[in-house]
């Protein structure tokens, strides 16, 4: 029983944050047709804010809990500068050629990105533990769990709630919709797609940078780390459909709860088991377990 | 119709590379060893490039042909250069019919995705194997050929030389018929190649399995020049965007942009690697989006301009 | 097809290229009077701060005071052997695979005299044909793996410092023996060799030593550079274990303490950290005191109060330079730094002059000397792998002076921790510590 | 025109969900024919076509060719068979030459076995590609990119690489939509007299009741999915259901003889 809710919760944490992390992604993907590698180095310049940040103002005598306030603004300047940059210098001089190309030209600038992450923060890694201290833990399940990772779970519904308000309550969602649907109509209709893009993008770049701000304070924060959570983003979205938000939640919750069985009942395959799920689901279901509705056109 | 003098080309190439190989330095033979063994998996690219398929998974044939070396070196003690080569092609064309009748059926970022599925599974694999040598892969003995096992790595840089002009004549050959020719015919227009009576499905399977088969190639060559194999630079998922950016960079124009491309990419990453060591990265990223951007012909369209420019 | 392009000037263009390529590779000829020496350290990714960065500062401010002949005596002569270094600092990173042809260039295209580093294992058992096929002189600084000199005998690498089995002989010792009330123990390491020959070897020595103990059936072997632990911890919470082994280190190890102590992990289980010593300076105050750590020998904090000169000397000298206290991996790079300059110099005297490689080899082998915190003998591998003596202690933060601290320091000679010459480290385990003197 | 017929159709339906696209159609097709199918937009005229050829499968029914079952089978096999097509939108190979696009055709449909493997520059295909490119009065277009043709020559192309397969039938999907009123006739003059020469017999689908009444020797007409009317031209073009449904009332109602026709 003990084994089982930790499991459980072990499960659910590691899908929050695989969620957060993915759900820009997918959203990028459903609007724009484009599979941003770059991603990962939102992730990491969020996380490489944050830490920083956190590090200074709690070195300048400010309450641990201003931290959370600077995850969110690390994540939203981070998210917003540059995927307003990206968006505008790179791929807005490339929606006409190829979607692979398009996949390299954002690994190529993944690239550039990682190493710029070294001459800005220098290769130590940083810590902002403070937050995390912050929250104490508590007793479930027969182990002590911190709140802070606890509270992840909350920041993916909370994502989670958002977008879906966001996408199916708002005119602001209706536009998306119809973009989704299709560009060429909309276009048509007078929706503004250009500015339709630069909004995704950068909505996309914040909740990427989110999920490194919100991370940043339980891990150090060390060059590189961004390279392993671009695959498992791309398997979570793949799973769960390209595109589809929903999709991306299911993706996280298979995800997460398949590792956390295989890390306590079978250590070994842990690595292995995430992507022979994404096979599997693409052999099967190449739309992914939750595919958005997609007009045919011959 | 203008003489096409690729295979000349190629030819003195050889020449030059095989008895300039004699005289050059050591770390230049490497370079170029290393260059042209991973020339064979873009060539393989190439095809799958010019029937419009992009694979994110390649690194899944480079590690398999790699480790084949490895694991026959390990277990079996086999040493023997073409033994390793033909076993490495077995087990990649092997591996690449079989994932072929499923691969064949996806096309675009559906083939990307599952490409790279299939080669993170084995990624997987390795990493948490101990008996597959987990992160650290395994050491390769130098290679005999046909019992004699001769000092120096000029032997094994020549084999690679030849290797890579006869796949590299096969190929042109190969582009030049009907087979071939169903390459970018896939790429424009399906439904027509269907309504000429020719399964697009098995052509991709050919084709996947060529691919397959050189990537494996290049895998058991640069294993065997590098005395080294391990996961995360030969099977990980950056492995097979490197195969990819070599590919863009060299450009799909001929046979022979995957050898210039791919020994420039050498270069370019020990240069870069010696002189800004901490950015490094940067400046092979930067590179892929120059070629993206303002060369998208690869490398190679300079080449093909100088040659122009020369008539 | 008239679009096919001609390439006949192919083979011109090659050349072409490879000319250019060669004008730019500098050849030069090696003079008497200086030595090229490559350091390859982590310099980027998770590994470069907590272990990079200081290597390659202890080896920076050793190679800097040889040069101008400011070490403490008896090594207070100008140079290696009369020639002042010229050092390249290269990254580590990248894989085993990049390693090796990154070597390839230092030696080939760089035409290094002398390598001295590397950190990872698996660097290093990637390492050992090539250096012996490029045949140039390389000592293994800090990497941990017996592997390299027990799968064969080498001639041009040296290691010197201890191999990981003195680190998790001692540390059985250190629990079966400081701790009894340890009857069970798990363990958490990476996925690789230095990693699972460091469980080995843990494992294989408690049952030797305390044979009543039991060891876990799930142990962790998690990715290394995994960065993320909430999962395991949680597995080895519910493990029923009392005592936990880990042989992580750098930017891996720091993030498991972290969220270890916000996971109260080790309020619950004891654990034995065998690298843990670099992370005392690095996390402070937050290292959370009552942990088992190892510094990979008699290095780092373990070592930070030893009066000798030598030590004062670069305890201070780093400390002045570098603003903190000398971590393991700035001793580790620092002792084979100077353990060259000695083996130069050695050479140099027999020789009566500048001398060849074949004589510093002659020299380093089975030599034995004072470095800055111990003495190092180089006694196995044929000489060239050393033995040194290997401790524990554990941490309590010092509050009086706001720095980290250490206390129930315990070391065991080195032919306690280390098998004798000829013997593998598994057998010699195995074989119940055959010839120990502790 | 006699004879078993050469193409059977039998209770074909297709329904796409609830949408009924094609409903008890029974058509045979006698060698030599040339029939015209016409009908509104959606009347199903395509779906039939597709079917016929394997584009889509049939819900239920069958479809007999010179005799055998090729129900359901799928295009290549279809075409292999002897049953080619062309499309409504040209499928070439875009990034090619329309010399490229027919010698790529031509290779194609002679892979069987070893063929497959040698150069597609051979004497025996380039002949012909060169005699079909005068055929259908393209050669002057023979290097241009086919992405950059006249929609009309893009037509031709279509139809002459649908030819190279030597088929016995040829379905049509309107071979001159997008075409503009000065070239149809011209355009279909070329087509006509290509495929008369193959002795190819030909089923086309047609918005052009001008272009009807002047080629076809029988006329099928299809509503919601049925076929209404299944007659020669002079008397398809008068029926009253033809006219309610299909070619509007304000059509002359005098059929003209053939070869006057108007000049707009």
């Amino acid at each position: 029983m003990e084994t089982l809710i930790t499991i459980i919760l072990d499960g659910l944490q590691y899908s929050s944050y695989l969620f957060i992390v993915s759900v820009g992604l997918t959203i990028t993907f459903g609007v724009m047709k484009i599979l941003n590698v770059t991603h990962a180095s939102f992730y990491t310049w969020g996380a490489y804010t944050a830490a920083f940040f956190i590090g200074q103002f709690s070195e300048m005598g400010w309450p641990d809990a201003f931290g959370f306030v600077i995850i969110l603004v690390s994540a939203i300047a981070v998210g917003t500068v540059l995927g307003y940059l990206i968006e505008r210098g790179l791929l807005r001089r490339m929606y006409e050629r190829d979607e692979v190309l398009i996949v390299l030209a954002t690994f190529g600038l993944f690239l550039v990105l990682e190493d710029l992450i070294l001459l800005v923060f220098g290769v130590n890694p940083y810590f902002a533990y403070q937050p995390m201290a912050l929250l104490e833990s508590v007793e479930i399940g027969g182990i002590t769990r911190d709140v802070y990772g606890l509270t992840l779970i909350g920041v993916a519904a909370l994502v989670a709630v958002l977008c879906w308000y966001g996408l199916n309550r708002t005119n602001w969602g209706k536009l998306l919709t119809a973009v989704i649907y299709d560009r060429e109509m909309s276009e048509a209709m007078g929706i503004n797609v250009t500015r339709v893009y630069v909004v995704t993008f950068i909505i996309g770049a914040v909740l990427g940078a989110l999920g490194g701000a919100y991370i940043a304070p339980t891990v150090s924060v060390t060059p590189g780390f961004g390279v392993d959570v671009i695959v498992l983003s791309f398997a979570v979205v793949v799973i769960g459909g390209m595109g589809s938000i929903p999709g991306a939640l299911i993706g996280s919750i298979v995800v997460g709860l398949m590792r956390a069985v295989a890390v306590h009942e079978l250590p070994e395959v842990e690595l292995f088991v995430v992507f022979a799920i994404m096979a599997v689901v693409l052999v099967f279901r190449p739309e992914g377990l939750f595919a958005p509705a997609k007009p045919r056109k011959i | 119709m203008s003489r096409d003098r690729t295979i000349p080309g190629l030819t003195v190439a050889l020449a030059v590379c095989a008895i300039g190989g004699y005289f050059i330095p050591d770390w230049l033979m490497n370079q170029m060893m290393f260059g042209f063994a991973r020339a064979l998996a873009i060539l393989g690219l190439l095809v799958l490039w010019r029937t419009g398929l992009v694979s994110f998974g390649h690194a899944l044939y480079f590690g398999l042909g790699a480790y084949a070396v490895a694991l026959l070196d390990i277990n079996l003690g086999i040493s023997d250069a073409f033994v390793r080569l033909g076993v490495a092609m077995l087990v990649t064309g092997g591996v690449g019919t079989l994932l072929g009748f499923i691969l064949r059926n996806y096309r675009d970022i559906f083939f990307a995705m599952l490409s790279l599925a299939f080669s993170m599974v084995l990624y997987g694999i390795l990493v948490k194997t101990e008996a597959l040598g987990s992160t650290d892969g395994f050491t390769v003995s130098p290679p005999t050929f046909l019992s004699a096992a001769p000092e120096g790595k000029y032997p094994l840089f020549v084999l690679i030389c030849v290797f890579g002009w006869l796949a590299a004549v096969l190929v042109q050959g190969y582009l030049r018929s009907t087979l071939g020719r169903l390459t970018t015919a896939v790429r424009d227009n399906e439904i027509r190649v269907e309504y000429l009576g020719y399964s697009v499905a098995r052509a991709i399977h050919i084709k996947y399995v060529m691919s397959a088969v050189l990537t494996g190639a290049a895998g058991a060559l640069t294993a065997m020049a590098l005395g080294q194999v391990d996961p995360d630079s030969m099977v990980n998922w950056t492995a097979s965007g490197e195969l990819v950016f070599v590919t863009i960079l060299s450009g799909p124009g001929s046979v022979a942009a995957p050898f210039i491309g791919s020994l420039i990419f050498e270069l370019l990453r020990t240069y870069a690697f010696e002189l800004v060591p901490h950015a490094w990265q940067m400046i092979v990223g930067g590179t892929l989006l120059a070629v993206i951007f303002f060369l998208p012909g690869g490398i190679w369209s300079l080449f093909a301009r100088a040659l122009k420019a020369d008539k | 097809m008239r679009k096919r392009k001609p390439s006949s000037r192919l083979g011109v263009a090659l050349v072409a290229a490879t000319l250019s390529a060669m004008a730019f590779s500098a050849s030069s000829v090696h003079a008497k009077d200086n030595i090229k020496i490559a350091v390859p350290a982590f310099l980027s990714g998770g590994a470069a701060g907590p272990f990079g960065v200081p290597a390659r500062n202890g080896a920076e401010i050793v190679i800097d005071a040889i040069n101008t002949g400011k070490l403490p005596a008896p090594y207070n002569s100008k140079g290696f052997a009369g020639a002042t270094a010229s050092v390249d600092f290269v990254d580590e990173s990248g894989g085993s695979t990049k390693q090796v042809a990154e070597y390839r260039n230092l030696v080939q295209k760089r035409g290094m005299d002398v390598v001295i580093g590397y950190i990872s294992s698996g660097s290093c058992v990637a390492l050992a044909p090539v250096i012996e096929e490029l045949k140039t002189l390389t000592v293994l600084a800090t990497c941990g793996t017996p592997r390299v000199f027990e799968e064969k005998s080498r001639k041009y690498i040296f290691r010197t410092m201890a191999h990981a089995t003195a680190d998790n002989v001692a540390a059985a010792h250190y629990v079966t023996s400081l701790m009894p009330s340890v009857d069970s123990y798990t363990g958490i390491n990476q996925n690789y060799a230095w990693g699972q020959d460091s469980w080995r070897d843990f494992d294989l020595s408690v049952q030797h030593l305390k044979s009543s103990a039991k060891a876990s059936k799930k142990l962790q072997f998690p990715k290394i550079f995994a960065g993320q632990y909430g999962t395991e911890i949680s597995a080895l919470s519910l493990d029923k274990s009392k005592l936990i082994h880990s042989s992580f280190w750098g930017g891996d190890l720091e993030a498991f303490i972290f969220q270890g102590a916000a996971r109260g992990l080790f309020k619950k289980k004891k654990v034995v950290f065998t690298v843990g010593g670099t992370a005392a300076y690095r996390l402070g105050k937050k290292m959370p005191n009552g942990l088992v750590l190892g510094a990979r020998g008699p290095y780092g904090i373990l070592v930070r109060d030893r009066k000798t000169a030598l030590n004062e000397w670069f305890v201070n000298t780093y400390k002045n330079r570098y603003g903190t206290y000398p971590p393991g991996p700035s001793y580790q790079y620092g002792q084979a730094v100077l353990a060259t300059k000695i083996a130069y110099d050695k050479a140099a005297k027999a020789a009566g002059g500048f001398p060849t490689q074949e004589q510093v080899i002659k020299a380093f082998t089975g030599m034995e000397f004072e470095s800055f915190s111990t003495t190092v003998k180089m006694a196995l591998g044929d000489g060239h792998q050393a033995i040194t003596e290997n401790g524990y202690g554990i941490t309590k933060y010092d509050n009086e002076n706001g720095e980290p601290g250490i206390t129930d320091v315990k070391f065991f000679p080195a032919e306690c921790v280390m098998p004798p010459q000829g013997v593998t480290s598994v057998d010699w385990i195995k074989g119940g510590m055959k010839g120990a003197k502790c | 025109m006699s004879g078993d017929p050469i193409l059977q159709v039998i209770d074909l339906q297709k329904t796409f969900g609830a949408v009924v696209a094609a409903k008890d159609i029974n058509i045979d097709v006698s060698t030599g024919e040339v029939i015209g199918i016409i009908g509104a937009n959606g009347a199903g005229k395509t779906t039939f076509v597709n079917m016929v050829t394997g584009y889509l499968k049939p819900s239920s029914g069958t479809i007999r060719f010179e005799g055998r079952d090729i129900t359901g089978k799928p295009p290549r096999l279809v075409t292999q068979t002897g049953i080619s097509r062309s499309f409504q939108v040209s499928q070439v190979f875009t990034s090619m030459t329309v010399y490229d696009n027919l010698l790529t055709a031509l290779a194609i449909t002679d892979s069987r076995g070893f063929n497959a493997l040698r150069p597609i520059q051979r004497p025996d295909l380039t002949r012909r590609c060169e005699e079909t490119l005068v055929r259908y009065q393209i050669d002057q277009y023979h290097d241009s990119e086919a992405s950059t043709l006249p929609q009309g020559v893009r037509k031709l192309l279509d139809i002459a690489m649908a030819m190279v397969s030597k088929p016995r039938i040829l379905l049509l999907d309107e071979p001159t939509s997008g075409v503009s009123a000065e070239e149809k006739f011209n355009i279909m003059d070329i087509i006509m007299g290509a495929l008369k020469a193959d002795q190819v017999t030909v089923l086309f689908i047609e918005h052009d009741m001008e272009i009807v009444e002047r080629y076809v020797s029988r006329v099928v007409a299809f509503y919601q999915g049925e076929v209404i009317c299944d007659k020669p031209p002079e008397e398809a073009l008068i029926d009253s259901r033809v006219r309610e449904f299909v070619i509007g009332e304000e059509y002359p109602l005098e059929v003209r003889e053939a070869g006057s026709h108007a000049d707009h």
